[in-house]
Parts: structure tokens; sequence; C-alpha cells
């Protein structure tokens, strides 16, 4: 479904990605996990040619090169951003309703699926999303990304600043979208939780790829764990 | 190095005193708009460019300094005989002075003046810090406009006693450049730039930035009076609407064009700007000769600026210098 | 204790950043604050420099309480801080960065310097040298002259490092120094740390999420999360704690 | 004999064809900008009168060097510099607004060039002095015939407008006070607009409260026309009489019917031209624009017909000293606008008219003389 | 002063208040949608009105005039966006900000280049100069239409703003823009959208100007502009209904202060950066403007 060869981003002279390739399969959770800064941000953004990039990325067969970020939008490719961004000053269905822009027909029936899957937040469909608390804001960027009807849903960060509690439901919803049929790259800096729900996993260190494979594997692999899991 | 420095300041004297005395009077008062224009977008540059305060105000301070300098070079029987609307005030008839004390008074009230406003000023940031300060230079002029008592109102005073000459406008412009240098390669002009890339770290450094602002923003003003006062007694003749926003704007694409932040480009630019305005006189007026008339096309010129200053921040957004001096290139070239 | 935090509450519109926290710095020590993001940690890095003022509670830095005091006087007081996201005067050299860490301890007026006195000349030579002194610690006096946004990102740190530092502080607060560097980079850094925190006799509070590296450096750290205090001790403690490896290090258990 | 005045002749012929030299006059007007109106007819006129002469009796051609101000004053001062020192011109012929020909007139004295203002009639213009003359009368003359028509027809009280931008609207205004009230007419209320403004909503309020008997307007066309029709919208139904500065075609267009009965004194009106050399003019001028003609050419016609006259007078008609002597003389000048003499002060003594505006154009009403 | 110069007085300044308000709308949608103070707005004004005028001289009948007008304007507003704006969209504001300085005078002198500094007589029908003469009030017909075609308008955008996913894409923009992009919406044409809107209103604002004042010249849009910001600003930028309470107030101020005080009448132009300045100062985020960092419109 995605293909990645030879990323690269650079910020001036500072690089962020150095050429890392990578690919992802239909119905898959793929995660890339890695410290701060360590290029997982940054090649999210160039998926979606929201930073200059170099290297190519095919997507569901299209070279993604010359589309700007809302056409790979429509296309498909779907992103929660970090920090939620929900738009605050929008109500909850406001919100939702950005999520469904060019897509007006199923809007109705798609915001009544969204309501069904995170009923916390039918209770406040007509409250500003800035008063949601931080694991409702992150439910409801996920279910504003939903509304495009992803192929291809990114979540970058989804735990962070949340409570373990939250962390765990969230999660588990991510895990059920992907049961649903909608192929998922989670980018994680909680790395135990990450893997424990992915099928592959990515280990970015300073804007490379360190180590790949399965991510039952990884976890019990003591080595890996030692280094990137911080146990 | 000293030497070339004192070398050039010799070289630069000596022009004057030979322009003011060889050239013909279109020439030097040619020569004399650059050097006027030079040291008010000196100054400019010094909150503007350096300090990265976006003040529009120096329309305001160079009004003040142009006030302040003809009323006090005007003698009292032009002042009775000028003002029309109403009487002049009795402490507009009893001030006089001379030519300096007058010039150093204006750059002292435009400088009070500035201290007083950097506390509304530098409350606010950014966009609004530039808009506040457009509003006071806006109404510094509707006052000017409106205390006719004290300043002959609309119609101006006319008739000032006309001692700026080259040696006048060229000698500041140089103590205004020296002086500028001075500032800026000192802690506090380093502190200034260091407001400029980033108030907060700047902040975190310990540095009170107020009084940073504060210090650049009425060095800025005094320099602006001055300059104000000389234009007063240069062009023998002021009003209000000489001092409108269109002057703030010749001076922004002077250093926009020489480099915000740059003196030597701030020089070049005023050479630029007030010599291009004086040559694409042609644009405006195609009608020299008698005859046909149909041609003449007003604001052609500020038609060709303001396209240039669009063109600048759009493709060339540093300027000629960005914000490095002619020194700071010597010493590239050397390493 | 250098830095003491007693009761400190922040809100910000009615949500709570940071609730009720107490905790201290003993004098000498590398202290480590670690946390999910949002947890509050930079915002008690701006209540400590003053940048924010806290909805209750008192700092107590030095015996002396720091309300209202403004930031640009507490770095004069002896608190200086580094940035999460590098904040160096992107248009000026090396040295000129460094020079204004020192602008305070230039003892010239402003007319001085207008009319160029002895005094300016003695006080920039003075000054500089010491600047120069400080770039080699570093080892970055070679680059001295090139501008500060050109340098690598690890060379950036140390910059701000060392501008912080000249301004000659006793507690240094240092805001995610790694992020973002190699492992390499980051070994370098730490060794730097450590050392200037001897020579410099200095006290040293950080925020990190390389638990590595708060491992290696931090004699005590203290683990926020929601802006409360979950574990406050030492760091080899503080991985095999429960709360801790709940809200932060991750969860073995879930699935 | 005879061949020796011939060859004498011929000779002089020779030489003053060999030397017949190019005499240039500097001419200053604001051909655009916010008086664009005034400059432009003034061009107008001058052309024609150009036209009509433009060799002097030795021989020489005159060249016009026509350089515009834009209105703005320090321009207008800085176009006398560049005439006198680039040009080279021998006279300045310029500018319209007071305000611009006070900022030209110590450029012109200190160069010793005589500067010849066609239409500027504040009396500070001249005042004091030597190089600088005009063609038109000045203010006090344009205050007192206001004064005397307004008092002779029936209107008693009046309110006074000035504008504070403008050196001619207060010198107008001063001089119809010290006339109107020495008839014995009463000022019961004096208000101040600047150039520029186009809301007067206030001032027409309180022209409204002071019921006078009639508006004097001091000020240009631009703010006249807004002004009288703000004031017919909020009932002010005294007249409105004003100075050759509102005496433009816009004044009816901007106006529209709220500017009909509005009166003013100007220079010339070709109802009451009698003479030869106005009527010529007034029929070139038709011929050549198909229009009425305007006080403002006129007046630019006989500012250059006296430089002329005094360049003839001169032996070397670039001898500025020469020529401004003559220009300072002259006396009995039949110009377009009228016989001019000009006084002691440089200042021109001439009849004046005073005009309406009658089904949207401009009418004659009387000629008044000094 | 009597009652009935009162009433007119009160009447005139709701009149003023409504034109100020049109443009200030313009300025509080690019304001809180780029963080741009557009300079050039209040010259896109003077194009409608311009607009306006040389199309009645081409023998084009008065509405039609207006709609071209508003045409006209839109696609000035569009181009300065695209041309001036676009391009530095991630540059620093002042960059910004000088670039709409130099547009402004950029149009200011383009049109005095074509058009001369004269002022130029604007004519209207006769039902919009008409003047209603009741109970001793002299009401021109313009004072009665401006507030209401105003009022009508603000409805509309408040609609828009509201009810439409457009302006729903409106007011995300000004939360975050590379959020919008992730809706799949293409944010540049939302921000044309906005550049349209402010522009249309602008020209409806200067063709009334024109039509109570008529005279225009090229320089009629700058002190009218700079005034529509400081009611922008006043009735909190951000704020559609703060920036028509904005105008209000202030077109009040300047009418009833000059009425009133007529000693004060000079410095009548003066009143807007006094308000300004002094909001500014005091309460930054104006009357209906919240924190201006979390929430817009």
């Amino acid at each position: 479904m995605l293909k990645v060869k030879n990323l690269e981003v650079y910020y001036g002279v500072i690089a962020a990605v150095r050429g890392i390739n990578f690919e992802i399969n239909e119905g898959e959770i793929v995660s890339l996990i890695g410290s701060n800064g360590a290029g997982k941000t940054s090649t999210l953004q160039a998926l979606l040619n929201s930073v200059k990039k170099k290297g190519e990325v095919v997507f569901g067969g299209y070279d993604t090169k010359n589309h700007k970020t809302h056409a790979l939008v429509q296309k498909g490719l779907a992103l929660v951003p970090e920090g939620r961004r929900v738009f605050i000053n929008l109500s909850v269905e406001e919100n939702l309703r950005m999520g469904a822009f060019n897509n007006d027909e199923n809007y109705k029936h798609l915001k009544d699926e969204m309501y069904k899957l995170f009923p916390r937040i039918e209770q406040k469909r007509n409250q500003m999303a800035g008063t949601l608390s931080g694991g409702e804001q992150q439910m409801l960027a996920i279910a504003r990304a939903l509304m495009s009807e992803p192929k291809l849903l990114m979540l970058d960060e989804p735990s962070l600043g949340l409570a373990p509690k939250i962390v765990g439901e969230v999660f588990d919803t991510i895990v059920r979208l992907r049961d649903e049929g909608i192929t998922i790259l989670l980018v994680e800096q909680n790395a135990y939780a990450a893997l424990s729900i992915s099928d592959k996993a990515y280990v970015l260190e300073n804007g490379e790829i360190a180590i790949s494979g399965n991510a039952k594997d990884m976890i019990g692999d003591d080595a890996i764990r030692q280094k990137y899991l911080g146990g | 190095m000293k030497i070339i420095k004192l070398l050039m300041l010799s070289v630069a004297i000596l022009f004057l005193i030979f322009a003011q005395n060889n050239l013909d009077p279109y020439t030097v008062s040619i020569l004399n708009n650059i050097a006027i224009f030079g040291i008010l977008a000196l100054s400019y540059n010094l909150i503007n460019g350096v300090a990265g305060q976006f003040s529009l105000e120096p329309n305001g301070f160079v009004a003040i300094g142009a006030y302040v300098t003809a009323l006090l070079i005007l003698p009292a029987s032009s002042k009775i005989d000028m003002f029309a609307l109403e009487d002049p005030a009795p402490i507009i008839l009893a001030m006089h002075t001379s030519f300096l004390p007058a010039l150093l008074m204006s750059g002292i009230v435009a400088a009070v003046l500035a201290f007083i406003l950097s506390i509304p000023v530098f409350r606010v940031r950014g966009d609004y810090l530039a808009i506040v300060t457009l509003g006071f230079g806006f109404i510094i002029r509707i006052f000017a406009m409106n205390q006719t008592k004290y300043t002959n109102g609309a119609m101006g005073l006319n008739d000032i006693p006309d001692n700026a000459n080259l040696l006048w406008t060229g000698g500041i412009i140089i103590v205004t450049f020296i002086v500028m240098l001075n500032v800026i390669y000192s802690k506090y002009g380093r502190a200034m730039k260091a407001v400029r890339d980033d108030e907060d770290a700047a902040t975190a450094m310990g540095i009170n930035t107020f009084w940073i602002k504060t210090y650049a923003f009425m060095t800025s003003a005094f320099f602006e009076g001055v300059g104000g006062g000389l234009m007063a007694s240069l062009l023998t003749t002021i009003s209000p609407d000489q001092f409108t926003f269109l002057l703030t704007f010749q001076l922004l694409i002077i250093i926009v064009l020489g480099g915000l932040g740059s003196m030597s480009g701030t020089l070049i630019g005023a050479v630029l700007v007030m010599g291009g305005t004086e040559w694409l006189r042609f644009l405006d007026q195609n009608m020299d000769i008698f005859g046909y008339n149909t041609g003449a096309h007003p604001g052609l010129r500020m038609v060709v600026f303001s396209i240039l200053l669009i063109i600048m921040m759009l493709f060339a957004r540093r300027g000629i210098f960005g914000n490095k001096e002619l020194t700071d290139m010597f010493k590239r070239g050397k390493k | 204790m250098i830095l003491e935090l007693k009761n400190i509450t922040m809100q910000f519109g009615g949500i709570t950043a940071i609730d009720d926290l107490n905790f201290g710095v003993k004098t000498g020590e590398i202290y480590g604050l670690i946390g999910p993001n949002g947890a509050g940690k930079t915002t008690l890095f701006n209540i400590v420099t003053g940048n924010y003022t806290q909805t209750k509670g008192t700092v107590v830095f030095n015996h002396e309480e720091l309300s209202g005091v403004k930031p640009n006087e507490i770095v004069l007081r002896g608190i200086a801080r580094t940035f999460q996201n590098i904040r160096l005067f992107k248009s000026m050299s090396v040295l000129e960065n460094v020079l204004i860490g020192f602008h305070h301890q230039a003892n010239y007026t402003y007319f001085e310097s207008i009319l160029r006195l002895p005094r300016h000349f003695s006080n920039e030579k003075k000054i500089k040298k010491e600047a120069m002194i400080l770039l080699e610690k570093f080892g970055i006096a070679d680059l001295a002259d090139t501008n500060s946004s050109s340098l690598s990102y690890g060379n950036q740190r140390k910059v701000e490092i060392a501008r912080a530092l000249a301004t000659n502080p006793r507690l240094l607060l240092l805001d995610e120094p790694a992020a973002g560097m190699n492992p390499s980079e980051t070994e370098d850094l730490s060794n730097i740390i450590k050392k200037i925190k001897t020579e410099f006799g200095l006290t040293i509070l950080l925020i990190e999420h390389d638990m590595k590296f708060v491992n290696q450096m931090c004699d005590k750290v203290l683990v926020l999360d929601y802006g409360e205090q979950i574990f406050e001790g030492k760091p080899s403690d503080a991985i095999v704690d429960e709360k801790v490896v709940a809200a932060y290090l991750g969860d073995f258990e879930h699935a | 004999m005879k061949k020796i005045t011939t060859i004498a002749a011929s000779v002089a012929l020779i030489a003053s064809m060999s030397y017949a030299k190019e005499v240039k006059i500097g001419v200053v007007l604001p051909i655009t900008g916010p008086l664009a109106a005034f400059g432009q007819t003034s061009n107008d006129g001058l052309k024609i009168a150009y036209a009509q002469n433009h060799t002097l009796k030795n021989g020489d051609t005159v060249k016009l060097i026509v350089l515009d101000d834009r209105g703005d004053k320090v321009e207008a001062a800085t176009a006398v510099k560049r005439l006198i020192n680039k040009n080279h011109v021998t006279a300045i012929l310029g500018e319209v607004a007071s305000s611009n020909s006070m900022a030209m007139a110590p450029v012109a004295e200190k160069a010793k060039t005589p500067m010849l203002t066609h239409a500027s009639t504040n009396p500070r213009v001249t005042k004091g002095k030597k190089f600088v003359t005009r063609a038109c009368f000045i203010d006090p003359f344009q205050g007192a015939i206001q004064a005397n028509y307004a008092y002779d027809h029936g209107y008693k009280t009046a309110v006074i407008v000035t504008d504070a931008k403008q050196d001619y609207s207060v010198g107008v205004s001063k001089a119809f006070k010290k006339a109107y009230e020495k008839r014995g007419g009463k000022i019961v209320g004096r208000v101040i607009i600047n150039s520029g403004d186009k809301d007067f909503n206030a001032q027409v309020s309180t022209i409204k409260a002071k019921h006078p008997g009639i508006v004097d307007f001091t000020g240009y066309y631009p703010e006249a026309a807004l002004m009288v029709r703000q004031a017919r919208a909020v009932g002010v139904k005294a007249p409105f009489i004003g100075g050759d500065g509102v005496g433009f075609p816009e004044l009816i267009k901007i106006g529209g019917k709220a500017a009909e009965g509005f009166m003013y004194s100007d220079h010339f009106d070709e109802a009451a031209a009698t003479s030869p050399v106005a009527k010529a003019y007034v029929k070139a001028f038709h011929a050549k624009y198909h229009k009425a003609t305007d006080s403002m050419g006129a007046l630019a016609a006989d500012g250059y017909g006296m430089i002329l006259a005094a360049m003839n007078k001169c032996k070397d008609p670039t001898d500025k000293i020469c020529v401004n002597t003559n220009l300072r003389a002259t006396k009995g000048y039949q110009g377009v606008t009228g016989v001019i003499n000009i006084n002691k002060n440089g200042d021109a003594v001439k009849s004046g008219v005073v005009r309406v505006v009658k089904n949207g154009k401009f009418a004659y009403l009387t000629t008044v003389n000094p | 002063m009597d009652i009935s110069t009162f009433v007119q007085q009160m009447i005139n300044g709701i009149s003023l208040g409504s034109m100020y308000a049109l443009i200030a709308i313009g300025y509080t949608l690019v304001y809180g949608v780029l963080r741009l103070i557009n300079f050039a707005h209040g010259d896109i004004m003077m194009v409608g009105a311009f607009v306006a005028y040389l199309a009645q001289n081409a023998g084009i009948p008065f509405e039609l005039a207006v709609i071209l007008a508003i045409i006209a304007a839109m696609v000035t507003g569009i181009l300065t966006d695209k041309i001036a704006y676009k391009p530095l969209r991630n540059a620093p504001k002042i960059s910004l900000l000088i670039t709409a300085i130099g547009i402004s005078f950029f149009l200011e002198n383009l049109f005095n280049v074509l058009f001369g500094g004269v002022p130029r007589a604007f004519s209207a029908p006769d039902y919009l100069t008409k003047i209603i003469h009741y109970d001793g009030i002299i009401v021109p017909v313009t004072v009665i239409i401006i507030p209401v075609v105003t009022l009508i308008l603000l409805f509309i955008i408040l609609w828009i703003l509201n009810k439409t996913k457009y302006g729903m894409a409106i007011r995300s923009l000004a939360f975050d823009i590379p959020t919008v992009k992730l809706m799949g919406i293409n944010a540049d044409i939302i921000i044309m959208l906005v550049f349209a809107i402010g522009s249309a209103l602008a020209a409806i604002g200067g063709i009334f100007y024109a039509v109570s004042y008529p005279s225009i010249d090229p320089l009629m849009g700058v002190i009218v502009g700079l005034k529509a910001f400081a009611a922008a600003v006043l009735g909190g930028i951000g704020s559609v209904a703060g920036a028509v309470i904005g105008g209000f107030i202030l077109g009040f101020t300047e009418i009833v202060v000059v009425a009133f005080m007529p000693d004060l009448g000079g410095y009548k132009d003066a009143f807007a950066f006094i308000f300004l300045i002094l909001v500014l100062l005091f309460k930054p985020t104006g009357i209906m403007g919240q924190d201006l960092d979390r929430s817009r419109f």
C-alpha cells in the first residue's frame, strides 16, 4: 500500500531523516518508534508533502511526488497530528464536519458511526473542542481523520500526554480500526505500547532506521529491549 | 585599520568642502537630500533593523525636530508676521537660539518624547507595535496641524533661515554613521541584535529588553530629530503635510534596500533611492519640452518604488548588505 | 537547598498544568525532571525563570523568594537556562552569542560606548577573552567567528550552554539537552556537563527523555505526570517503580 | 550712403540672426496632484499665448520649460532650483497656489531671478521680495469684492469658512471680514476646514445653527462642492460666495444641484472681454479647446505676456536684473484679463468680476473695478 | 444644539460607523486567518469606488457598475494575496507587513498615474441621493440604507462563518493552517475566499462612501482604511461582530464629539488612533475579542 524509498528530509543544513526505506502492507499496523528528534514526525510530514523531501513515496500505486498535502488526503491518506490539534474554537460536530470536508454525501452516516465508536464525544457534540479533556480530544482527532474515509491512517504520538488508562483505550481503538480494514501507521515514543499492538515495526535513530522487523519478536529481544526500550 | 578609517573620514570631509564650494546649487541640493535622508534612514535602521522593533514612527520624530529647529531659528518678527490663524504663543516668540543649539534641542526633544512613548510602545510587539507607532506618528501630525498657536497649523512655517548647507548635512551624517557603528559594536548593540533575534532568549541572558529597546528608540529619535531640524533649515519651509507616512515609507525602502540592520547598506540605500528618485523624475514628467504635456505620469516614480519594495521582499529579503557591515565583509574576506 | 519549590500550582484558563508540587534541589546536585510531554516540565522551568507567574506557591532560590522578580533579574541572581528547541541568536556569530551572556560583566555605559571611551575598550577586551576561554572549554573555540545558525545541532547545543554559563549562574536549567542528538553526541555532551558542573560549582536541573542519559547523569529524579509528582528519588529506582513505568516508561502488560 | 545703411542693416540682420538666441522661461505649475485643475487650465492658456507669440523683438525665440510640482511646496522649491541652476532660465512663471509660490519665492529671490506668479493672490507672496511680481490682484481686493457684493445684495450677516491649510483661504477670510464689517455687515460665525476633508457634517451643523444671510467660502472647489452639498442636505438655505479657487467645472460636477447659485469673485469672464487682445485670446482658445475660457488660463497668458514685454524692453533679454526691473515697472499693460499696473509691492492693480453657477454653468454677474 | 440636530447627528454617526464596519470586517477576517494587517485593504475600497465610477462613466447603469466594482475589488484582493502574500506565508510577519505597505502604495500611486489626483465627481442614482424631510429632521436616504445593508451583510457573513463548511474552514484556518490541510482542504482556496469576502465588503463600503461624499480620489482609502483597522482592533480583532461594533463606536464618536465640541474638529482623525492605542495597551483583545491565541471569529 505504501512504499518509501530513500526518504530524506533536511531543515537547512540539519538532516532530520537520512535516507530511509520502509513498506506498509494493507491491513497492517506498522509502528515507527524512536526517541524525540529521531525523525519520526519529519517522516510523517514528508509522506504528506508537508515538508520538502527527497526520495520516492508510492501510495496505492501513485507516486506522491507532485501532490499537495490536501490532495494526498483526498486520495486516502489521513494523519492524526502530534498534539491532536483539534480545532479548539469549533464544536465537536464542526470538527467532524471539517474532517468530511470533501465527503459531503457520507458525512451524516460517518458522523453517526463515529459517535458509535466514541460515545464519549457524542455527549459533547455541541461543545467547543477546546473544552474536551486530552483523551477526548485524541478521540475526536482520530474520528475527524476517519471522516475522510482514509485507506491509510497515520497517528503521530497518540499517547502523548495521556494518562495510561486512556492510552489503553486509544490503542484498543486502533486495533479495532485495523480489524475493520484500515491500514495503520503508528508513530510512538511509548515503544512498548506501540510494539504490543503492531504487526511490524521500524526503530528510527538519528534519522536512520536502526532496526526493523516483526513487532512481537522485537519485544522479546533482550538486546533491543536494553537499548531502545529503556528497560 | 585605524589609518584607513581616518583616511576615509578626511576624504569625506574634503569632498564636502569641495562640493559645497564648487558644485552647482542643484547638484548640492541633491547631495543635501541624500545626506538628510541618509541621516534619517541610519537612525531608523537602528530601531527597525538592528533592534528589530518595527516602528513606523520616524515621520513623527522628524516632524518634531523640524518644528523645534524652525521655531528656534526663526526671528520673533517673522513669527508674528507668519502666524496667520492665531497669534503665536508667547513662548514661541520668546524662544530663539542659533543653529547648532537648535539642532541639538531638536534631537533632545525627539529623544525625550521617544522615552515617554517607549512605555506604551514596548508593551506590545510585532505588528501591533507597528500600528501603535504608526498611530503616534499620525497623532503628532494632527497636533502639528491643530496647535496653531505653536505651529501655525496646516500652513506650516516659511522663510526659515537657511543655515544648513552641505557641510552641516554631510558633517552630521558622518557623525550619525560613526555613532551608529559605535552603538552596534558595543554590548548595547549586541543586546539590540539579541532582542531582534529572540527576545525571550535575550531576557534569559539577563538582558533588560525594555531598556535596550528604549536606548535604540531614543537614539534613533534623537538623530531623526536632528535630521528633521536640518531638513527644515534646508527647505526653509515646513508644514505638517511633509511628515506623512510617505516619509516613513521612503525611509523604509532605503533600509530594506540596503539591508535591515546594516548601516553601510543604509548609506548605499540612501544614495540609490534618493539619487534614483531624482533620476526617475523623467518618469513623472515627460513634458520638459513645451507643447505636449499629456504624458505626465505623476507618481510613476512611487509606483516603481513600491514594486521595487515588493520584489525585494519577495526575492531578496536581505537587501544589499543583509545585516552585515562593510567592515564585517572585509573581515570575512580576510579569513 | 539551593532551590525550593513549595506548593506550586499553575493554571492556564482553568486547566491545571501543575498541581501542588513540592521539591527541592540540593547545592551541587544534578536533578532530573522526567515525565510525558505535556506533564508540565517546561512550565515548571518557566515558573523558576520568572517567565510565568505561578497561580499558587513560592519559589525560593538561595534563601530568597523569587515571586515578582523579573526574568532578567532572576538571571542576575544566578539562574541560567537553555531552551528545549535551541534558541540561539541566529544572526550572530558564536562568539557574539556568548558575549551576550557576558552583557552584565562588561562595565561601561551607553555614552561611553558611543564616545568610545577607554572603559569600552578595556571591558570589551576582558569579556572577549573570557568568552574565548569558555568556548575552549566546550572545544568550539575555532568556531568563534562562525554564524551560529550554520552550526551542527550538537554544536548549537554547546553554544547555548556556554552562553548560559557566561551569565555566571549558580543554578543551570537544561531543557532536554540531549534531544535530537545521536548517542556519541549525547555522550560528548554528558561529559561536558559533568566537567563544567565541577569546574563552575554548578547545580543543574534538567529535563530529559532519554532514560539512559538521565540514569547516567542525575543524582535524583522527579517524575511528573499531568502536573502531579508521581515519584522522587534515585533514577535507578524510578525505572522499576510501577507508577513510573505505567505513566511514562510504558506498560509491559498491555496488549 | 544708402548702400551703407543697407549693408549695415543686413549686417545687423545677419548678426541678429546668427545671434538669435533662445531665451528660456521656466514655468512651475501643479499639473498633477490635488491642485491639478489649476495647473492644467493655466497651462492651456499658456499654450495659446505661446502659440500667438514666441519671438522677441530682437529675433530671439522664447523657450518654455514647464515643470510639474504635483501641488507640493517642497517640490515647487526644488523645481525652481532646478530651473535656475540646471536649465538657466531667465525668468520664472508660476505658481498658482499661494503656499507653493511662497516656497518658491525665497529661492528666486536668492538667485536674483525674476519670478512672476500669475494667480497667487496672498499678499505675503510678494511682500519684501524684489524679484517676485504678480499678474493678479491680491486677497484683500478679492475679499473686498465678495464682501461688497454680498452686502450690496442684502446679505447682512455671514459665516466665514476658512481652509486652515491654505494661505489663500486664510488671507481672503481676513480680507472679507475686514471689508464686510467696515460696510456694517456682521460675521456671525467662523468654521475651519482642512483641504482633503470630506465630511463637513459638523461644520454645516454649526452654520445651520448660526442662520447666516450668506456663507463666505474662501477655500478651493473640491471642499466647496462637498460642503455646499452637505449644507443643503441639512437644510442650510443661505447662498454661498467664494473666491477664484472655486471656479472650476468640478464644483458643478461634484456639487450637483446644490452648487446652483454659488457665487464667486474671479479674474476674468469672456462675457466681459472687450479689448482686442482678450477677443483674440478667446477666439484662439475656443478654436483649440472647444470649451469656455477660464481665469487661470487667461492669467497665465497675461503673465507670459508681461514677461515677454519686459524682455523686449531690455537690450539683452537674458539680463535677469533688467527683465525684473521692467517687469516691476509694468504700467498699462493691455492683457486678456484687463489693464494691468504693477504697484510698488509688485502686485497687480486691476479689475475683477463676479460670477455665479446658473443652470449647471458659470455665468457672468458683474465687473468690479479697484 | 436642538433636538432635531441631535437626532440628525446620531443618524450620521450610525451611517459613518456602518462604512467603517464594512471595511473593518475585511481587516478582521484577514488578520484572523493570516495574522496580517492588510495595509492594502483601504486601497481595495478605493479600487471598488473607482471601478464603479469608471463603469458609470462608460454608460453602464449604477447597479451593474456596483457589481462590476465588487468583482474588481475581489479580483484585486485575491491577486494581492497570490502575488504578494502567498509566497511569504512562512516568512517573518514583518516581511509580510512591509509587502502589504508596498502593495498599498502601489495601488494608490498606480491609480494616481492612471487617473490623476484630482478628485472626481461620483454620481449615484436619485433614489440613493434623495433627502427625506421628517418633522424638521432632514435625512439623506443613504444614512438609512447604509446601516441596513451593513447589518444584512453582517448576518450573511456570520451565517457563512457559522453554518457553512467553508465558514468552518475559515474559522479553523485561523487556528491552525497545517491541520486544515490535513482535512484534505486546499487552504489556499479558503484564504482566497477570505480575501474575496473582505474585498467585496470593502468595495461596498467604498461605494457607500463615494455616494455619501461624492468625490473620489486615489488616496481616499488611506485614512478610512486606517480608521477601519482601528475599529477592528477596538471591537476585538478576529471578531466579525466586534468589527461592526467597533466601526459603529468609532463613527459615532467622530460625529458626536465633533458635533458637540466643534473645537475638537481638527483632532477628529486622531480619535481612531487614540482608541487603538488605548485598546492595545489596556485590553488588547478589544471589546468582543477573546484571547488572541486561543479563539477566533
